[in-house]
């Protein structure tokens, strides 16, 4: 066990893979000579050589592309979008390529493809560097999406996501890299040394799929949320006193039902957190889910906090962000309800 | 226009749209066309640098003459029984096509597209590159899947969207794919196959191995920023890739003028971007063939892409749901000068002394009988009917294949679909 | 008034605006001489000349990039996607660019641009000729979005777009162009001309955007639909002896929360319908909006009958298709619950 | 490598990534620059075909020559006066340039970037195009602003995003946008203004207008597929645009050889269009407004787009983000052999007599003052503070302009804002 950040545990999971599979290979802007403007890519174009970590030209339909055509061949293909806010001239190959080869030749061809990106905000990025585009992607037929909150799990998922054989979209809450942030922008930040999830195992070890995991039980109500606001939910049930059940999702496409529905029959509460924007946000599709198969346990409206239904501001950052104001407002509706 | 009250004295600014030589009504008109004489373009040693060759994006790769002879020196010298090997090909693509053409009329499916005029593009391609090569075509290079002896019945059931389709019904007629067969998966969206080329050979590349890829693209098609994106990638990475622009001229009703073809040759992008580039005569299968054994063998010896333009005419309409004669002239497809592609190869071969009409309608009624043969045996499995839920497929599938593993939501919704079923049979 | 299809009323729409005001333009792939492959600008080339009627190249990023420089410059493009399908090269133009002008310059530049494009299932095209994506863009903040149901809401809510000063994206039903089809595929099918809303004006009106059309009162459920969908309810409650109200929302977004908030207090059911993938639908978000609203009201979950979380198979059409039994069986569960 | 049972007795493939000259620790290496002299470079007439002037793709328009004279055909033959109004706007660049990144360590605002070494590029377009043509430029293009008597101050509002922001603080810093100074909005999204302009310029022909458009694209950038659709749209409609690609070499960490720059000169994509195109010294402000004058007066005449490389070299950091000395070596800047354009420039107008170094230095140092009284207008309508929830702006505008009118959802989240911030103000 090491104390890593984000990066590392990110760089360790693609280190540890191309280490064991010869056919992991890693691309993207600047991710080659200079590992990555967020330095997710360091050392591995001088360990594993040029042809495995290599810099792409500025083309994110080029990269994405060119890495459904390695993956079809035989390798895995580890993609980096330098931000996600990015990802949207690769969307078509996403979409109508990557999510669709393994349906179309019904399994003859199939796509063991990551894309990875750091994405949403709390970093001063403006509008174009702080996006959370997941939603779109969990409306597309043949896509996953997974979205880690701590270096343990970004880790064992990202490896996960590697090993997958289907096209599978990592997005890496780049405000949380460094620290978990809590959403508390006026307290000093807090480093993932002193966090129990940044004890990350040198080796290979996954972090399954499709599994959520409840980082905090609880009876009065169920906090579903992922990435950063993970740890904005942490810190708001805290400061409010909430004997809350906090769920972090981690996988957003195929979503743990059974952890959720589990939990929101044992509270009759629930309250969805994400920093994209609300209308057909994530939200949306989880607050239909829980009213559709808990209806009748239900004792309040599913609540949403999340993102504006606006881009988001350079300067007004902490009016856009959804933090434990936010949060804990539609906590106590939920509760008061 | 405006009163622009900055103009001053400046002439008024125009929006240009590029129009076709002839319009319904019109006599066709290829008078625009220039036709370099066969054997008069070298042939550059595949090392030589893509500066030294820009002229070959000017000008027409042309092996076979007027007078059918094999001429210069892009003849690929290939012997006798190649050569009718590759006529038998061609001549069974476009049985093929017509007899898939005609089941779609009788309502047999919902969808076709011939490749009339184009036959000796694909065949002559699927000839010259190597079996395990992948091509990465578009929906009119069916006769790469012909000429690597795809069965026929496969491909019909293909377009039947029947119980014998290995695509499970799920794909549009004609959108084909068999990796066996080193044809990848066709998309109905333009373009999207030609950069995916070139990360397949990127990795073939990457791994240390032989093969390579061809890919295919319209004219039309070119204006996609796929397009960009594959030459570029195969530029820098000098990808083992033939990335063939199959210009027939025609897009839906749109000439190549609007993609960019009135201002230079599609074989040009290749000069813009520092690669190599050939414009070859798509309707002459030698040169077809010699052209593709150039770029494959610069590919094979860590040359880089090269780019060529195919150049030919789209004698028929885009598809089943296209009527040509709404855009341009009814008999533009039979005045194109550079003439039908099975003709040409079967003259060079009569004036070999390796045919003759005799044998040439022999083969013909062959290929007749051997597709019928195959329609019978496709249809055995079913064909396409459109207003019914006796699907050939068991509806269980179409919930399989969107993950490698069903995940919950669609298990249960695939449950939900068979009670439905059910229902809609009482 | 003249009895058209909704394609005719679609180029009746776009005559009208190109005569009254010489800044709209129409442009795509075919729509030039040919008139477009859905004919929905058969004429207007030969009577408003090729600067302002032209065909492009197969680019769906340059038509939307090109329509934002001259929605910039002043006019008000109307650019047509050959297919919905073939939208997502253009997407990024779309949410990058499109969608965060006037935001971003605070309203310095704004973009009178529409979108037209066919859209939906049920005609044999196969995954690519068949898909609803209008919930990805109403996720993206600065886009409207627009479907109608039938010839004349058609042509008055094409002006309305063309005449709205932000881009709208009109997607139109392609099952529907020539007759109103209700989901019995084993019916023949009935024409436009015994439709009343097929009884359309000549000239200039609108259908004001942001607003939904009770098309049927009733008591027992809300049904809420659009395009399409419309007439697959009106024929489901039908067969079904139901006293449904259906709500055909027209908008997509805005969506008119009052229509819906209204009726669902009514009936105190609903469920909503569409061909989209069910997963992050739009039915996810008015799930979600009606249980946050009407949640004291509600006697039974919202449904959602929708097409399915897969790629749209060519053979299995009425399989995916959510015609009377599946949207039937919804209703059933939902007066059940 | 793997075994490949087919690959028979075939070299294997090998993935080729290209590499810069020039590595940290290693000596700047400029060696395989090739520069033609000044002057040497015909000038054709601006209604000559494309295909009369590829030669100008690959080599280098340049005017102002070693000892400071302006030679050849391309010379503008400019007055003094324009001469040191453009030296005055290019110092002017710098000195803002210098202090807004020294504000951005001092933790002002968030981000900035420098243009340095660059002037020259902005600046004489700005003096060479008509005030009411419109540009659309990238972040290195300040310049244009500047030349175009757009206020500091205002310039520097945008950069802190505060009170004075008419951007209202919502674009990351340097993404200016002012309409009545012909300069479009910048995007954060690389590449994306390239067809936005060449749709405002057909909407400018269609309306028979006479107003040009400028737009600008990074080398890196060229990769795009914006960049494919701006050129083919461009060439199609024979639109009236200028489409300048900035060649400094560097996207973030990456040389233009991963661009594709290895393979020929950006200026080459021109002729595999079939457009004009020209290569031009960009640190010769000379040669900018020769080219881009030349390129103008084709536009206005119907003549079409032209395709300007600007060859220069990004002296400093991509951005306030960015340290290049972790992928080039630290002096690379300082040895770029085309020089800097400001000394280039001064030079010219000392060899010409008419400007000198005390003239020089009385200049820069009012525009120090001039650009240090700004910096203090500016402050006093705040800085960007990023620990705090005392905003520059008022939080309700935050709902403001994503549409023309608030729809009711915006409305009420902006309610629930106004409350959200009173609780946190408590
Ligand atoms: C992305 C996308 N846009 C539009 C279409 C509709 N479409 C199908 S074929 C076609 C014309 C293609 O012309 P070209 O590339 O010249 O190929 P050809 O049919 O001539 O072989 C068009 C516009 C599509 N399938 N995909
Ligand atoms: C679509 C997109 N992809 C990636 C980025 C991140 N990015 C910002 S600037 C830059 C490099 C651009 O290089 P170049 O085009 O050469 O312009 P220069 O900075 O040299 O002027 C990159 C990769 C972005 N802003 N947008
Ligand atoms: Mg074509
Ligand atoms: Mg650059």
């Amino acid at each position: 066990m090491t104390v890593m950040n984000m990066i590392q545990a990110i760089n360790s999971a693609q280190n540890v893979m191309m280490e064991r599979d010869g056919n992991v290979v890693a691309l993207g802007e600047d991710v080659g000579y200079f590992g990555g403007v967020f330095r997710a890519t360091e050392g591995l174009q001088r360990k594993y050589g040029k042809s495995r970590v290599f810099d792409t030209p500025i083309s994110e339909n080029g990269i994405v592309a060119t890495a459904i055509g390695m993956a079809a061949y035989g390798l895995r293909p580890v993609a980096e979008i330098q931000f996600a806010d990015y990802i949207y001239p690769g969307f078509d190959q996403l979409v109508s390529e990557a999510a669709r080869m393994r349906y179309r030749t019904a399994g003859e061809w199939f796509l063991p493809l990551t894309i990875r990106s750091p994405y949403g905000g709390g970093i001063f990025g403006g509008q174009t560097h702080s996006q959370s585009p997941e939603a779109l992607f969990a409306h597309v037929a043949g896509l996953k999406t997974v979205i880690p909150s701590n270096p343990y799990d970004a880790k064992g998922l990202l490896i996960a996501a590697i090993e997958d054989n289907d096209p599978v979209l990592f997005f890496e809450p780049k405000r949380i890299y460094n620290g978990p942030f809590d959403g508390f922008f006026d307290r000093p930040v807090t480093p993932w040394a002193k966090h129990p999830k940044a004890e990350v195992p040198e080796g290979h070890y996954t972090v399954p799929l499709g599994k959520a995991a409840v980082v905090r039980e609880g009876e009065q109500i169920t906090v579903i949320a992922y990435g950063t606001m993970v740890h904005v939910a942490l810190a708001t049930i805290e400061a409010q006193g909430i004997d809350a059940e906090v769920i972090d999702l981690r996988t957003i496409l195929p979503v743990d039902i059974d952890t959720i529905e589990a939990s929101v029959k044992k509270t009759g509460r629930c309250v969805v957190v994400h920093e994209a924007t609300r209308t057909g946000g994530l939200g949306a599709e989880l607050s239909a889910l829980i009213q559709e198969r808990c209806f009748y346990h239900l004792e309040a409206p599913v609540g949403r906090a999340t993102g504006f239904d606006t881009p988001y501001p350079h300067s007004l950052e902490w009016a856009y962000f959804p933090g434990p104001i936010r949060l804990g407002t539609a906590i106590k509706k939920a509760l008061e309800d | 226009m405006t009163i622009d009250p900055e103009r001053r004295n400046r002439p008024a600014l125009e929006l240009y749209v590029p129009e076709p030589h002839a319009r319904p009504g019109d006599e066709p008109d290829f008078s625009h066309i220039i036709i370099p004489a066969a054997g008069s373009v070298p042939r550059p040693d595949i090392a030589a640098q893509p500066g030294e060759m820009k002229d070959l994006a000017y000008t027409l790769v042309r092996v076979l003459d007027e007078g059918g002879q094999a001429v210069g020196p892009w003849d690929p010298r290939l012997h006798p029984d190649t050569l009718r090997r590759m006529l038998r090909d061609m001549m069974l693509v476009r049985v093929y096509d017509d007899r898939m053409y005609r089941a779609q009329r009788q309502g047999k499916t919902s969808f076709y597209m011939k490749s009339t005029g184009e036959e000796a593009i694909a065949v002559a391609a699927g000839h010259a590159l190597e079996r395990e090569d992948m091509t990465f075509p578009t929906y009119r290079q069916q006769g790469l899947l012909v000429a690597r002896g795809y069965p026929l019945a496969q491909m019909m059931c293909q377009v039947y969207s029947n119980r014998g389709d290995k695509l499970k019904g799920r794909q549009l007629p004609v959108m084909y794919s068999d990796k066996a067969h080193g044809f990848f998966s066709i998309s109905g969206n333009l373009a999207t196959q030609f950069p995916q080329a070139v990360g397949w050979a990127m990795a073939s590349a990457i791994k240390g191995d032989s093969r390579i890829a061809a890919a295919y693209i319209g004219d039309g098609s070119t204006a996609e920023g796929d397009f960009h994106a594959a030459v570029t990638f195969a530029g820098v990475y000098r990808a083992p890739v033939i990335l063939n622009i199959v210009n027939n001229q025609w897009a839906i009703s749109t000439f190549s003028g609007i993609a960019g073809g009135e201002l230079t040759t599609f074989a040009a992008r290749a000069i813009g971007y520092g690669i190599a580039g050939l414009r070859v005569d798509g309707n002459d299968a030698l040169a077809v063939y010699a052209a593709t054994r150039w770029a494959a063998d610069r590919a094979r010896s860590n040359l880089g892409p090269t780019l060529i333009e195919l150049f030919t005419y789209r004698v028929e309409g885009h598809s089943t749901s296209d009527d040509p004669s709404a855009y341009r002239p009814k008999s533009a497809g039979s005045n194109w000068p550079l003439g039908d592609p099975v003709a040409r190869l079967k003259q060079h071969l009569v004036v070999l002394g390796e045919w003759d009409d005799e044998r040439h309608q022999q083969l013909s009624d062959e290929l007749e009988a051997e597709v019928r043969a195959a329609q019978r045996e496709a249809e055995k499995l079913g064909t396409l009917v459109t207003s019914s839920i006796e699907f050939p497929q068991d509806v269980r599938t179409m919930f399989e294949d969107v993950f490698e593993e069903m995940p919950w939501h669609l298990r249960e919704q695939q449950t939900q679909m068979v009670d439905e079923l059910e229902a809609k049979r009482k």
